[in-house]
């Protein structure tokens, strides 16, 4: 087949979305990578898609079955397993051994997994996905659109708590997601949305498809159309997984694979030092050095992502309320040294606004926040605080938090600010989450950590707009909302674009929050385990197999 | 003459430490032949516990010169199995302190059975059982077979020192040592050991060597005595030359400080009664939880006593003398019963006492180490009660105290000491000072000349005496001491188990003792006097 | 239950003579005096800020100008770690002086007052003791929320039952003494007896507890650091400056922990050798002068 | 002896519930919402909302109170909020584990500590004595966790003879659980261990110089014979008591060994329900700790009373 030819014939089975991402990639707005993203997202097949953007498309891991079994080393689920319930990154790596999803983000692609394809309608407000058949869960159940529809019916269903209640409110309610067939779920949106398909993927990690009407305890027969399935379950201390030879991709090639949790993360990695396990997930930097020391030895994943650390400053309350003062502090971090010390690098510097290079909406034509204590003074100075000021600076003790608010405080000293630290631990720190409950939220400045999200829009709803669930600074600007909103409902990328650095100009003259870096993740694998793939950062087994 | 059995030349022994070394023995030379009773006399410290343990080759912590030979062996260079094989062999030892001196956490029985074995290998477990239980029978315990088990806090003092003197004699040893075998035990008790003792004695026809304090019981046990003072031998000889010729100034005054008869001080029945009780219970016990026994430590008891006039109270440990002492004085409420004051009933609750009530009761202890406040200098101790009852105005209270201190008879530079600087008579006069500082009109001494050397007691004795004249007040005496009552004379209540059981002028309960117990007490201990009087006509029978 | 084993040497009373100090001693408190200096004035002359973020001079190892080395903010440790003496000093000593002196009036009420008084304080001091000072931690000072003065509470309070226990049972032995009885039958008042002629015979006791306390104290704040409940970040506590680093120890940057560590060691050991020989001394027999 | 033990029992009970009291306060004044600490920061207000009333949350404190002691009694300790599952159900395995592993410090630490004790105290002031002396002491007061680290970097990567968890894999053989057990056994020893036998130490020299051991002593009986027969069972049962409380503290070293070896025990447990506001579990595990500590004083009561005839008949 020649190529126009099969691109003629992409265009035909592509609606107006879809035409219109292959338009901007051929008129050269869209880059080639990007054009994966968007294309994939829009339901466009990742080979089409690679077809289309004249990359060739990676090829999937080939590997011989070799028996053994694979050792995964992660940490204590915070929560009971349950995919409805899980919020971290251990019970993200446990439950999706076993549970799936309608698709999977990779670094530049969307790939489907349960969904086989998707289509917005021209506004972006209602998104059709046609379900894999065939699949069965490893109770034996046939998995049909149905199942796929009360998921997220639940999901989306406060009066069943979960933590993923907050990504579908005010876009998708109860009983509006249909299965007009066994292999077609219709999901109808309140308002325009240009990523959906990322909110039913492992982004939104409750999201793993349950058997319709599953009322079981999870963590007891561990329900899931995954490779895996539960064999032996210790909470908190260790998994153990049998092959599911079911499975929609065929049995996976390792004869089991070993869960175990590590309660801290200096023993997981010696565990891991000591090749007592064969891989992790994601894990932190500082305790990692000395394996991060010696790249050879290891398999080293490294993933760009959206994660942050944002530090807030009450744009109600003195001295904060001048924006001047809160450009100052910003311009007192380091953000180079910070990536490159505190970071070893694996991370890239932020500029005051939640849009990532990770983000496909992300322009680089933004002038970057630099570290400059001279104009610090300068706006202090203007600002009427050239003897400086004190105030309490209240960290989330988690990661390289505190030592980022030790790097900032100790810039501060040198133009007279002195920021008191206080560190709290997550719970402490999120009190009850209501403004004037909670710690996070009315400290006059803080440090908080913010997982990784595909889109940037979610930051914007959950940080910034006014009157948002955790709008720290007490950003309440109309314009702001209103190109928020505007870049939300938005499908098409150039828009986006556009908007999106309209929003970062206002972030970065505004300042109601410094974003010091976005982090990228770092897993890590031993030299001699071969095919293994990953969702995001955590480990698909279903290919890996032990050599030597 | 035979070798003797121990043969002791010029020993001295003195402890080391990391605070430097004191000399407990200077310089003893003493020989026992077989067969012979010797007892060492002297007070606390003389070294002569010292001196016995090193026949054992037993000094830890100290260095031996001299030459000590037992049974032929040299045990200053001894090896320690020799020592083994000696100890337990062919000396034993009863130690004071029977109670502490048995295992708490094992049997009676094993406790002997170890020490057959330990010089016999081939006795057999069966064997030695049965002939711990003869020894048993022989030192008259009484269920030998059932005593084998117990433990020793099944058993009373008098049993416990029983069943030492059975592990003593059970190898047949040449030589027994004992340290203060009575002291510790009531005064019916100690008698039965000594006449044991000597029964033993009799029979197994070892040496003895008998350590004790108390005159009458060295004067009752043994052929010879040995008199020591600061670690050195001051004085030997035959019992009866010791006690009736004492040639050592020090042996003189040992001697001299016994009382000889009793003190006649009758009833002055124109004093008034100052302080009177009337059938005071007093009942221990009867809790909620369980004690479903209560122990009665005093019922009813009652007694008059008159201004300037000695009221003592004789009884044994457990009698309940020291209950009704405290009781007195408002330490503790009684169940029933009535106590007055003069003409004034005291409240039966001792904190509605008022201040007055109890400035007028003063208390004397037994023990002078306990009784004064070690963190607080003599000044601040005599000072307490002038304070606390406005006895004094307080620009006179130095003047005071060195009055006190004065007619205790002590140098006025004590009052900046503290009582640790004291030794334990003077700390019993400054109690006693304390008492009178508060002006009080009844003391209740609480066997105050007890816990002091024999010397030192009567010179409390005198003291108290004067005292009483000059200030007239009254004495609860509380002691168990019947030489001490003799000496003081007045009225004298017996108690037993709680009652009282005889009351009377001191002279003639001593005289005509009405109740069976008392005439065993008066037998019990002897009148040291009488002994006296027995050896000095012996030995004048044995010149003729 | 400490000064159980720390007065095994009550049986050479008898032997007096001048206290001379050990050798054991001598060092302890030449230790332990330079680090008290150290909180006090190391702040003043330390050769680099403690505080002073250096990323291009991170993980260096010791060398003449680190003596140290830095940790994995560029700082320098020796710097830290003489300074970081100030904040376990101060906490450990105000919990310790807290706890003994409320312990010691608890313990003379519950010794001498006893009844149901001492029933319902001895149950509730069992409960706390019962449960591990971390555990208590653990409760109180996330509930409190972190500072130096809820860490000085929750370990004054865990203290106070532990003390309290201590003097009552010193009480009770000397309650039944005769002097006691004497001041009693004179009619002397509950608080003169406990106060004037009590306190001054246990009082070597508390002096010892103290001094136990003391080294408990800088143990629990170390503890209670490394979990992080203990003094807070930035200040270069050596608690928090162990639990910082440990991770770093399997890299290869031993010193940034090594010293801390040292440094712990060395404080705890040197007051509890002073604890040990102060009690030695106090049941020695002799009387303040 | 019965009423003793009566009366121990009933005070044991008295301070159980005021512990109950201190653990529901205690749990209760934590600061946050636990249905917002199990949802995390992206749950809808009204999920946190739901999720409080399912958890009865929103009823008064005493009211739940009174409920949970009812409960308890019953045996039942309530749900954990985090996990969902019956906290008597965690309780039991990581109480379990942490079990294990004290009992393998205790075996290993106790007779380990007698020996040295009573080897110390026969020979007072020798080099001997002087080690376990000082360096007991030095053991005794250093931080555990300087100890794990110091022994995890010597032995389990410098020279890796332990492996660095406490967690045996699957199906392990239980020579391969105690083996995973040793090295935070050791750590938790290194420190009781300069107590124990310092205890044991002075409790076995007042015993040497008691009169009954001058007594045997002059029996003519070997030093071996005194040591075993006199010794042994005498400064044991005063050191009884204060190995019980030690057990206290092992509990309470136990979260910070058990954090470095990753070892899901009892305070590992508790110290992430105190993180995760999981207050039935937290509860519940001050409860257990407290229950623990009081049955092993009242057995070492026991103990010494059936050491030490003195103190109680009953024991024939």
């Amino acid at each position: 087949m020649r190529s126009d030819e099969h691109e003629e014939q992409i265009r035909r089975s592509s609606n107006e979305l879809q035409n219109h991402a292959i338009d901007e990639l051929r008129s050269g707005r869209l880059g080639r990578r990007n054009f994966l993203r968007v294309a994939t997202t829009l339901g466009i097949s990742v080979s089409a898609a690679h077809f289309l953007a004249g990359i060739p498309e990676p090829a999937r891991a080939q590997t011989a079955g070799g028996g053994g079994i694979l050792r995964l080393g992660g940490g204590v689920p915070g929560q009971q397993l349950d995919p409805i319930l899980i919020q971290d990154g251990a019970g993200t790596m446990a439950v999706t051994q076993v549970g799936e999803y309608l698709c999977w983000s990779e670094p530049e692609t969307l790939r489907p997994m349960l969904a086989e394809s998707w289509t917005p309608n021209n506004e972006g407000t209602v998104w059709t996905f046609k379900i894999r058949q065939g699949v069965k869960f490893n109770d034996g159940r046939q998995l049909t659109a149905r199942d796929v529809a009360w998921t997220f019916n639940r999901l989306a269903n406060p009066e069943f708590p979960s933590s993923a209640s907050g990504m579908f409110a005010n876009t998708l309610l109860p009983g509006s997601v249909s299965a007009p067939d066994n292999s077609t779920v219709v999901f109808e949106l309140e308002k325009p949305v240009g990523s959906f398909p990322w909110l039913v993927s492992n982004d939104n990690y409750n999201s793993v498809i349950l058997p319709e009407n599953y009322d079981g305890v999870w963590a007891k027969d561990w329900v899931g159309t995954g490779p895996w399935r539960i064999q032996e379950y210790i909470p908190g201390v260790r998994a153990t997984f049998a092959p599911n030879k079911d499975h929609w991709r065929g049995a996976p090639l390792a004869d089991g694979a070993e869960l175990s949790m590590f309660e801290d993360e200096t023993a997981l990695l010696l565990a891991f030092q000591n090749q007592s396990i064969d891989m992790t997930g994601p894990v932190g930097l500082s305790n990692a050095r000395a394996i991060l020391a010696n790249p050879a030895a290891y398999k080293i994943d490294v993933r760009q992502t959206s994660v942050h650390d944002p530090i807030h400053l009450r744009m109600d309350m003195e001295p904060f309320k001048d924006k001047r003062v809160r450009q100052a502090i910003a311009h007192c971090l380091d953000r180079e040294a910070l990536v490159k010390s505190l970071l070893m690098g694996y991370g890239s510097v932020g500029n005051d606004a939640p849009i990532a290079p990770v983000h496909a909406a992300y322009t680089s034509d933004v002038p970057q926040r630099s570290y400059d204590l001279d104009k610090a003074r300068k706006l202090l100075a203007e600002a009427g605080h050239e003897n400086g000021f004190q105030f309490k600076l209240t960290v989330l003790n988690y990661q390289i938090l505190p030592q980022m608010a030790q790097l900032l405080q100790s810039a501060l000293k040198q133009v007279n600010v002195q920021a008191d630290l206080e560190l709290l631990d997550s719970a402490a720190y999120r009190g009850n989450l209501r403004y004037g409950s909670s710690p996070m939220l009315d400290s006059i400045s803080g440090i908080n950590n913010y997982g990784h999200r595909g889109v940037p829009n979610l930051f914007f709803n959950i940080q910034l707009k006014s009157g948002a669930n955790i709008n720290s600074a007490r950003f309440a600007n109309a314009e702001f909302d209103t190109l928020a909103d505007q870049f939300a409902a938005e499908v098409d990328l150039q828009s986006q674009r556009a908007i999106a650095n309209k929003i970062h100009n206002l972030l970065l003259d505004e300042t109601p929050m410094i974003y010091p870096a976005f982090k990228n993740q770092v897993s890590l694998s031993q030299n001699s385990i071969e095919g293994l793939e990953r969702q995001a950062s955590y480990p698909v087994l279903h290919k890996a197999v032990r050599t030597a | 003459m035979t070798d003797p059995v121990l043969d002791i030349v010029d020993v001295g022994i003195t402890y080391r430490s990391a605070r430097g070394t004191v000399d407990a023995v200077r310089s003893a030379t003493l020989q026992i032949a077989p067969g012979e009773a010797v007892g060492i006399i002297g007070e606390s410290g003389s070294g002569k516990s010292t001196l016995a343990y090193s026949v054992t080759g037993w000094t830890p912590q100290a260095d031996v010169r001299g030459r000590i030979r037992l049974a032929g062996c040299d045990i200053v260079n001894a090896s320690e199995p020799d020592l083994r094989r000696l100890r337990g062999g062919t000396v034993s030892m009863v130690p004071q302190d029977p109670k502490k001196a048995l295992n708490p956490s094992m049997r009676i029985g094993p406790q002997v059975v170890e020490q057959l074995r330990a010089h016999d290998q081939e006795l057999s477990e069966a064997e030695a059982r049965k002939r711990v239980i003869d020894l048993f029978e022989q030192v008259n315990l009484p269920r030998p077979a059932d005593l084998f088990d117990r433990y020793t806090h099944e058993i009373s003092g008098g049993q416990q020192q029983r069943v030492l003197i059975a592990a003593a004699i059970s190898c047949r040893p040449k030589l027994i040592i004992m340290d203060e075998p009575t002291t510790g035990l009531d005064v019916t008790t100690s008698i039965q050991i000594i006449k044991l003792v000597r029964e033993l004695r009799q029979s197994y026809g070892c040496a003895l060597l008998f350590i004790s304090h108390d005159l009458s019981v060295v004067a009752r046990v043994s052929d010879r005595v040995v008199v020591m003072r600061h670690g050195e031998i001051v004085e030997t000889g035959t019992t009866a030359e010791v006690f009736s010729r004492p040639s050592h100034a020090y042996t003189r005054q040992l001697i001299a400080s016994i009382p000889r008869e009793v003190a006649e001080s009758g009833p002055r029945c124109e004093a008034p009664v100052v302080l009177a009780a009337e059938n005071i219970v007093k009942q221990y016990g009867g809790g909620i939880l369980g004690q479903a026994r209560t122990l009665t430590a005093v019922d009813r008891v009652g007694f008059r006593l008159a201004q300037g006039e000695t009221l003592s109270v004789v009884g044994e440990s457990g009698s309940g003398k020291t209950t009704l002492a405290r009781i007195v004085t408002g330490l503790i409420d009684a169940n029933e019963g009535k106590i007055s004051l003069g003409n004034l009933s005291l409240p039966m609750d001792p904190r509605r006492r008022s201040r007055a009530d109890r400035q007028a009761v003063q208390l004397i202890f037994q023990n002078p180490d306990a009784s004064l406040n070690p963190r607080q200098t003599i000044a601040q101790i005599l000072k307490r009660p002038m304070q606390l009852y406005r006895s004094c105005p307080s620009d006179g209270m130095d003047a005071r105290v060195a009055e006190l201190l004065e007619a205790v008879q002590l140098p006025a530079d004590y009052a900046r000491r503290f009582p640790s600087q004291l030794s334990g008579g003077e700390k019993q006069r400054i109690a006693i000072a304390r008492a009178f500082a508060a002006k009080p009109r009844v003391i209740v001494c609480d066997e105050p000349t007890s816990a002091l050397d024999l010397s030192v007691q009567t010179a409390v004795l005198d003291l108290l005496l004067r005292l009483q004249r000059e200030e007239n007040v009254s004495y609860l005496f509380i002691t168990h001491d019947l030489n001490v009552v003799r000496a003081l004379g007045g009225h004298l209540i017996v108690m037993k188990n709680g009652s009282c059981l005889e009351a009377g002028p001191v002279s003639d309960v001593f005289r005509a003792p009405q109740h069976d117990y008392t005439r065993q007490l008066l037998s019990a201990a002897p009148v040291l006097g009488d002994i006296i009087e027995q050896m000095a006509q012996a030995l004048q029978a044995q010149r003729h | 239950m400490m000064s159980r084993i720390l007065s095994d040497s009550k049986k050479n009373r008898a032997n007096l003579g001048l206290y001379r100090p050990s050798f054991a001693l001598i060092v302890a408190a030449i230790v332990f005096m330079f680090w008290v200096l150290a909180a006090i004035t190391a702040r003043a002359f330390v050769p680099h800020d403690p505080f002073n973020v250096r990323l291009d001079a991170m993980l260096l190892p010791p060398s003449a100008e680190y003596l140290f080395g830095t940790d994995d903010m560029g700082r320098d440790v020796f710097s830290r770690v003489l300074v970081g003496s100030r904040d376990i000093l101060t906490v450990s000593f105000f919990a310790a002086i807290i706890g003994t002196a409320s312990g010691t009036l608890l313990g003379l009420m519950m010794g001498y007052l006893r009844g149901v008084f001492d029933e319902v304080l001895s149950r509730i001091g069992e409960a706390v003791i019962s449960l591990p000072g971390v555990i208590m931690a653990l409760l109180l000072i996330a509930a409190l929320g972190r500072s130096n003065v809820a860490l000085i509470g929750v370990i004054a309070f865990e203290f106070m039952w532990v003390v309290a226990r201590t003097i009552r049972a010193a009480v009770l032995l000397q309650a039944e003494k005769d002097f006691i009885l004497a001041a009693r039958a004179r009619g002397d008042s509950a608080a003169y007896v406990m106060l004037r002629e009590l306190l001054p015979n246990v009082f070597s006791v508390v002096v010892v507890e103290f001094t136990v306390r003391m080294t408990f104290a800088v143990f629990s704040v170390a503890n209670l650091s490394f979990l992080g409940f203990g003094v807070q970040p930035p200040s270069p506590d050596w608690g928090l400056l162990v639990a910082q680093a440990y991770g770093l120890l399997v890299a290869g940057y031993w010193w940034v922990s090594l010293f801390p560590t040292l440094a712990i060691a060395s404080l705890v050991i040197s007051i509890y050798v002073i604890a040990n020989e102060i009690n030695r001394w106090l049941s020695g027999g002799e009387l303040p002068a | 002896m019965g009423t003793f033990f009566l009366r121990r029992i009933g005070s044991g009970l008295l301070t159980l519930l005021l512990l109950s009291v201190i653990a529901f306060v205690g749990a209760e004044i934590l600061p946050g919402n636990p249905a917002r600490a199990i949802l995390g920061n992206d749950a809808s207000e009204e999920a946190v909302a739901v999720l409080t009333t399912q958890l009865g949350l929103d009823r008064p404190a005493p009211l739940r109170y009174v409920e949970w002691v009812g409960n308890a009694l019953t045996g039942d300790l309530g749900t954990s909020y985090a996990q969902r599952m019956p906290v008597t159900m965690m309780l039991g395995s990581a109480g379990g584990r942490s079990a294990s592993l004290g009992i393998v410090t205790l075996f290993m630490i106790v007779p380990l500590s007698i020996g040295a004790g009573l080897w110390s105290a026969r020979r007072i002031g020798g080099v001997f004595d002087h080690i376990v002396t000082y360096g007991g002491m030095a053991l005794m007061v250093v931080p555990s966790f300087v100890v794990a680290i110091v022994l995890i970097l010597v032995l389990g990567v410098v020279f890796p003879v332990f492996p660095i968890t406490a967690m045996p894999p699957p199906g392990s053989t239980f020579a391969t659980q105690l083996y995973y057990l040793l090295l935070p056994a050791i750590v938790l020893s290194t420190t009781l261990f300069g107590y124990l036998a310092r205890v044991i130490r002075a409790n076995a020299l007042d015993v040497y110089q008691s009169d009954y051991v001058r007594t045997a002593t002059l029996k003519g009986i070997t030093p071996s014979q005194v040591t075993l027969r006199h010794v042994l069972k005498n400064a044991m049962a005063p050191s009884m008591i204060v190995i019980a409380t030690q057990v206290g503290y092992l509990l309470g070293g136990l979260v910070i060994v058990e954090k470095i070896f990753n070892y899901p025990g009892l305070g590992v447990m508790m110290l992430r329900a105190a993180e995760y506001n999981d207050m039935p579990v937290l509860e519940a595990g001050v409860l257990l700790i407290g229950l623990v500590y009081i049955v092993v004083t009242l057995l070492a009561d026991f103990l010494q009373r059936l050491m030490d005839p003195r103190l109680g008949k009953a024991v024939a």
